[in-house]
């Protein structure tokens, strides 16, 4: 953890550190402002924009209409033309509807005109399942966009990083993705008042370790550190990797630790093909870290199917602590 | 169901009463009823599951607005399709799902209509010709013109129902849905239920046009505004507008001018719009009420007969809730069963 | 450029003269049909280029079009933005671009607008307020709404133009940016450049209506149908938007009926229109032709005038080819530079 | 190579494969039927529907508006309700138009409602660079719809397997996306006359050798089996898998062959980060085949930028037959 973090005390749960880096990025910035659907008078569909519209009125907190495709070409527009646009999609599945802005227009534009125009876009996309909402409204997308050249796209993991995060997002020239995570929104944990950033790009060794090497993004990774704790118990020692940044990727982070521990699991929420551990997996192994290598590369990441309504169904469907301990244990033991 | 009664109307009171008493006998008028008193228990049967945690995610709730769902589908056949919404337990009811598969799909069990892996947003019974509640906002829509053109193709003669709401109006599938129904002249008819809000943004906020069938002549289909909550002027208007899709004339667009007496969902404070425009809606234009009343008039039915109704859907309410209790739950060793059909 | 003629026009044949001649002077006029010649004979120098395999790829070209192009962007300044489409040689140039710079794009160069990576889908010229032709049909639409919001946000007091084909207004883009600008009175002016075709599919075939502007209904936003090969009325009625526009009234619909002499681009087998439509189009209403007449007639230009515009424009794109030819190659070492902004 | 292709003498371009497995399906089943934007009397942006137009009729090679959300729901509304369409996207990249229906409803359609329906929609996907069209023209976004279940996923790489995955697509009861690299349709090669059809889910060696296992994908099985050409001169045995299906990935066939040259790269065009190698690293390394491995896993992938329109640029931008030379001679001689 940063040292920030120690000095720490007031705590605050991701989605007030996430409304409060948006209103400090208002009140420094007047090109600041949010859009999306219900972010006003409602809050947000999760209150994370919560009062804001009354502390900025409705000019700086828009309400769109359901036009997720023109709501986030609109974001593009303004950006390229010299505001800050923040919009919120209201669930991460309905990126689906806006890929085409996103991906041809948001992260292109800057390269298509040979480096004329930048594009400061921030998208922010609720995201991952547990909430019984069943498969449109549970996806985990991040690795769609993080395959995407042009963007830049985080996965916060805490309060502190969400806030830092976000507003170094907001300050980013170019167009910054921000998968939040549905189930983290009630976290607290501690959040240094006023402005901060946390860079864009750098991953967390949130806890060191030897014995093995889980690098975790977004909600993972507390059930990683979970089970750090429960196999510390059995003197397994863990070292557990934040992404925190899908793209650009922090290699180094990765394969110092990988070259300490000689073994690597990564542990995600997608779906487990062609997810982030897929990513992570390659990335080491085709490194100079591969030659420390003692065992496979584990992935545990989501079940091969839709979300499903049913909460035990739900549960299975992505990794849980009793799972990460488990294979962490039979990849530290060669019980694998 | 009720629409094979089509062809043995009684007209009862002669030539100038309403459509729907011209068109369909007593027995369907009051099996309309019944759909409509069905709905609303469903509803507050699963607001009331929910509420003790027997129900988990979300729902979202049609009470208020169970006029247009039975006036749309009374003369509908099961081989004729709806595509509908979140909001959908009303449409699903309406075309003549069972309470008790309903339930239990809510309460993520295998003898829900889903086997558990739905849930309310997804419900479905496509034995009665519901393709299915849609997540997506909009998402329906192109479905529907699909399955039209199916219908098309095929010479089914069948009709296809696009359900969607006010909100949905304004995402692109609209357009492309309604376009293209439009040029192919496809057997579709769009019904969009306005009940004001999508979520908390208010049809003046969101939606550049007064009615949303204004955007009819965008497609030069005819746009039909109707009082939402009249089961009668419902029916007529969907009489209408199918008789054109049978005859290969095209698709139309009814708007239901309706409104939601609960929140959005269940997570909704309420603050986008007054108690008194709630309660007005509640006490001057409920659906059943006015219903009610004018079926007493006219004599399809007494008190007495309406209070039998409301206690057999209690009956057949509670029974659904107590089969979806005592069903089972998936296993979860099948979690990855239904991704793909299961080839010989 | 000349949109700073515009208050000192000088009305040569009195009040009942078309609008451009009331409200242009002379040189500005002139310098309208040598823009107009400059996009032909640009078009006319990348297809032969295209042909020696200086330029690679594929091109949209707009001949036949130039005066939409041209009577839209007579009146804007360089601080009035664009979105432009894979039709868009003609809207850069009539925005004010460097033919030379064009071409060096087209050829690849690093003295290109897009120093070579974007050619002739993503010419842009941010410098004369081109914000980019775009490769996705319809994906200027909302961007352009974007601008406009900054326009509103900032009182910068611009206006922004959004080009688009007849093809376009089918996709949901379309809608759900026009729906945006309405109800958010934004100073956007939403252009059709209607040429009858989107690629081989005529208007009748994808389109439920006759006519684009028949949409601006479903926005309630005026819509106006011009004879887009008429430069006096393409600029009327942009002259009318763009008040309205500055006043904060909101967006216009204009729709400019055209014709594209040319196939849709370097791979068309032109099946899907007739000889005898393309020959009427351009011996009967070809916009250059017709302009010069027009200005023949009022006394702005005699033969001698208009050969000397063509004689410096042929001089101007020989001497633009010039350029791009001797201009350099991107380096090979650079090709990841411009996808993220270089930071101090 | 199968069997087939060896007493096949008969040559198609891959475009004439995929319009005659089209041909074919709609004699056989009236329900099939295509739908796309000017693959009627145009034949299709790059001809591959051709004359079909005049020989079925346009009620069943339909013009579509230019709707791609519209269209693809559709063609799953129709696919739901008993028909069997084709869809046609003009290029890969409008395919972000159309994620909605692709991911949202017609993968998990059949999920959502327990199995009460199937989705037997096919959809074309012409992809790749290499054409000049520049950054909203080139895409290989294979690997988005490679994670989501509920899809089947493939790039056919030869004129036989166009046409024999097409005809296994439109007979599969659920959802089958198909990348065809637009380079590819002029490429000709021996196809049997009739129906028949290639297994989808099934990988193939289209080279055996013994030091270096190379998975590849569309064009790229052309280029990396003409590296391996080049480099059997240098004594160099290399073995080339044409994966063919992205999802349901063919593990054993992999596995099998990095068991005997225990080596292994990966090569598709797509940007490196998050393409299909990432899984096919990733697979690998937590396989029993880890153990056999004596080299990092290597992954020629493309540049992590849009595609630039400056040919030699773009030639730049994915892997080359010289890269592919280089890279294999480095992994197998230990100069890594
Ligand atoms: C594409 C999409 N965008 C947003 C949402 C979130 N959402 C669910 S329902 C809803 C409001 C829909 O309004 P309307 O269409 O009027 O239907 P109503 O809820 O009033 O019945 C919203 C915004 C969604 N499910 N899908
Ligand atoms: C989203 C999208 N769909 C399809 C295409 C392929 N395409 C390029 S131009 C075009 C026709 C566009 O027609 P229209 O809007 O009328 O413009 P025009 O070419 O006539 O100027 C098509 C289908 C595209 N570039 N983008
Ligand atoms: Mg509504
Ligand atoms: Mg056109």
């Amino acid at each position: 953890m940063d040292a920030i973090i120690e000095t720490a005390t007031r705590e605050l749960s991701y989605a007030q550190a996430i409304q409060e880096a948006m209103a400090i990025a208002m009140e420094r910035d007047e090109r600041v402002f949010l859009m999306g659907e219900d972010i006003g008078v409602y809050g947000g569909a999760f209150q994370v924009t919560g009062d804001l519209v009354e502390r900025f009125g409705p000019e700086r907190v828009m309400d769109t209409p359901i036009s997720e495709l023109g709501g986030a070409g609109v974001a593009v527009g303004a950006a390229v033309t010299g505001l800050r646009p923040i919009f919120e999609f209201q669930f991460s599945d309905f990126a689906t509807l806006a890929m085409e802005q996103i991906v041809n227009q948001a992260a292109k534009m800057r390269y298509m005109l040979g480096g004329a125009v930048s594009v400061p876009v921030v998208m922010r996309f609720p995201a991952g399942s547990g909430t019984g909402a069943a498969a449109q409204h549970s996806q985990s997308l991040e690795a769609w966009l993080g395959h995407v050249p042009g963007l830049k796209v985080i996965q916060p993991a805490t309060p502190h990083d969400a806030k830092g995060l976000l507003l170094a997002a907001i300050e980013d020239p170019d167009p910054v993705m921000i998968f939040e995570h549905k189930l983290l929104y009630k976290m607290k944990g501690p959040v240094p008042e006023g402005h901060y950033t946390v860079p864009i790009g750098k991953a967390d060794v949130r806890r060191e370790g030897r014995d093995l090497t889980i690098v975790a993004t977004s909600i993972m990774v507390h059930k990683a550190l979970e089970a750090a704790e429960t196999l510390s118990g059995e003197g397994i020692d863990i070292e557990v990797i934040d992404l925190r940044t899908v793209r650009p990727m922090d290699r180094q982070t990765v394969i110092d630790s990988v070259r300490k521990t000689s073994r690597l699991m990564c542990v995600y929420e997608a779906v487990k093909t062609l997810g982030i551990g897929a990513e992570v997996s390659a990335m080491i192994a085709e490194s100079e870290a591969f030659d420390y290598l003692d065992a496979p590369i584990v992935r545990l990441g989501g079940a091969e199917t839709p979300i499903p309504y049913n909460p035990e169904l739900e549960k299975a469907t992505v990794p849980q602590v009793d799972g990460i301990v488990q294979a962490a244990r039979d990849l530290v033991t060669g019980a694998r | 169901m009720a629409g094979k009664a089509k062809n043995g109307a009684e007209k009862p009171n002669g030539a100038n009463l309403p459509f729907l008493y011209r068109h369909y006998d007593h027995e369907t008028l009051r099996g309309a009823l019944r759909k409509m008193h069905l709905i609303r228990q469903f509803e507050e049967g699963a607001e009331e599951s929910y509420m003790r945690g027997l129900i988990h995610g979300t729902m979202h709730l049609s009470i208020g607005q169970e006029a247009s769902a039975v006036g749309i589908c009374l003369g509908l056949t099961d081989e004729d399709q709806i595509t509908s919404t979140h909001r959908g337990h009303g449409h699903c009811i309406a075309k003549g799902a069972d309470v008790s598969r309903m339930f239990a799909e809510f309460f993520g069990k295998t003898t829900g209509y889903c086997r558990g892996r739905g849930g309310s947003m997804h419900i479905a019974d496509v034995s009665t010709g519901n393709l299915g509640a849609n997540g997506i906002v909009g998402g329906g829509l192109p479905i529907a013109v699909g399955a039209a053109l199916t219908a098309k193709k095929t010479k089914s003669g069948n009709v296809v129902v696009c359900f969607f709401g006010d909100g949905a109006n304004n995402e692109g599938a609209f357009h492309e849905a309604l376009n293209m129904a439009a040029i192919w002249k496809l057997p579709v008819i769009f019904v969009c239920e306005n009940n004001g809000y999508g979520m908390s943004t208010s049809v003046e906020r969101a939606t550049a046009v007064k009615n949303i069938a204004d955007r009819a002549a965008a497609y030069a289909m005819p746009g039909v505004i109707v009082e939402g909550n009249v089961v009668s002027d419902v029916a007529q208007a969907m009489h209408e507008a199918t008789e054109r899709a049978r005859k290969g004339e095209g698709p139309t667009l009814i708007e239901c001018k309706t409104y939601r007496y609960r929140g959005h969902s269940k997570s909704d404070r309420n603050r986008y719009r007054t108690k008194e425009e709630i309660e007005e809606w509640m006490t001057e234009r409920d659906p059943i009420e006015m219903f009610e009343a004018e079926l007493q008039e006219l004599g399809v039915i007494d008190m007495a007969g309406i209070e039998a109704i409301r206690a057999d859907v209690a009956r057949e309410i509670a029974e659904g809730i107590e089969f979806a209790k005592e069903s089972p739950m998936p296993d979860v060793a099948n979690l990855e069963k239904y991704v793909y059909t299961e080839q010989a």
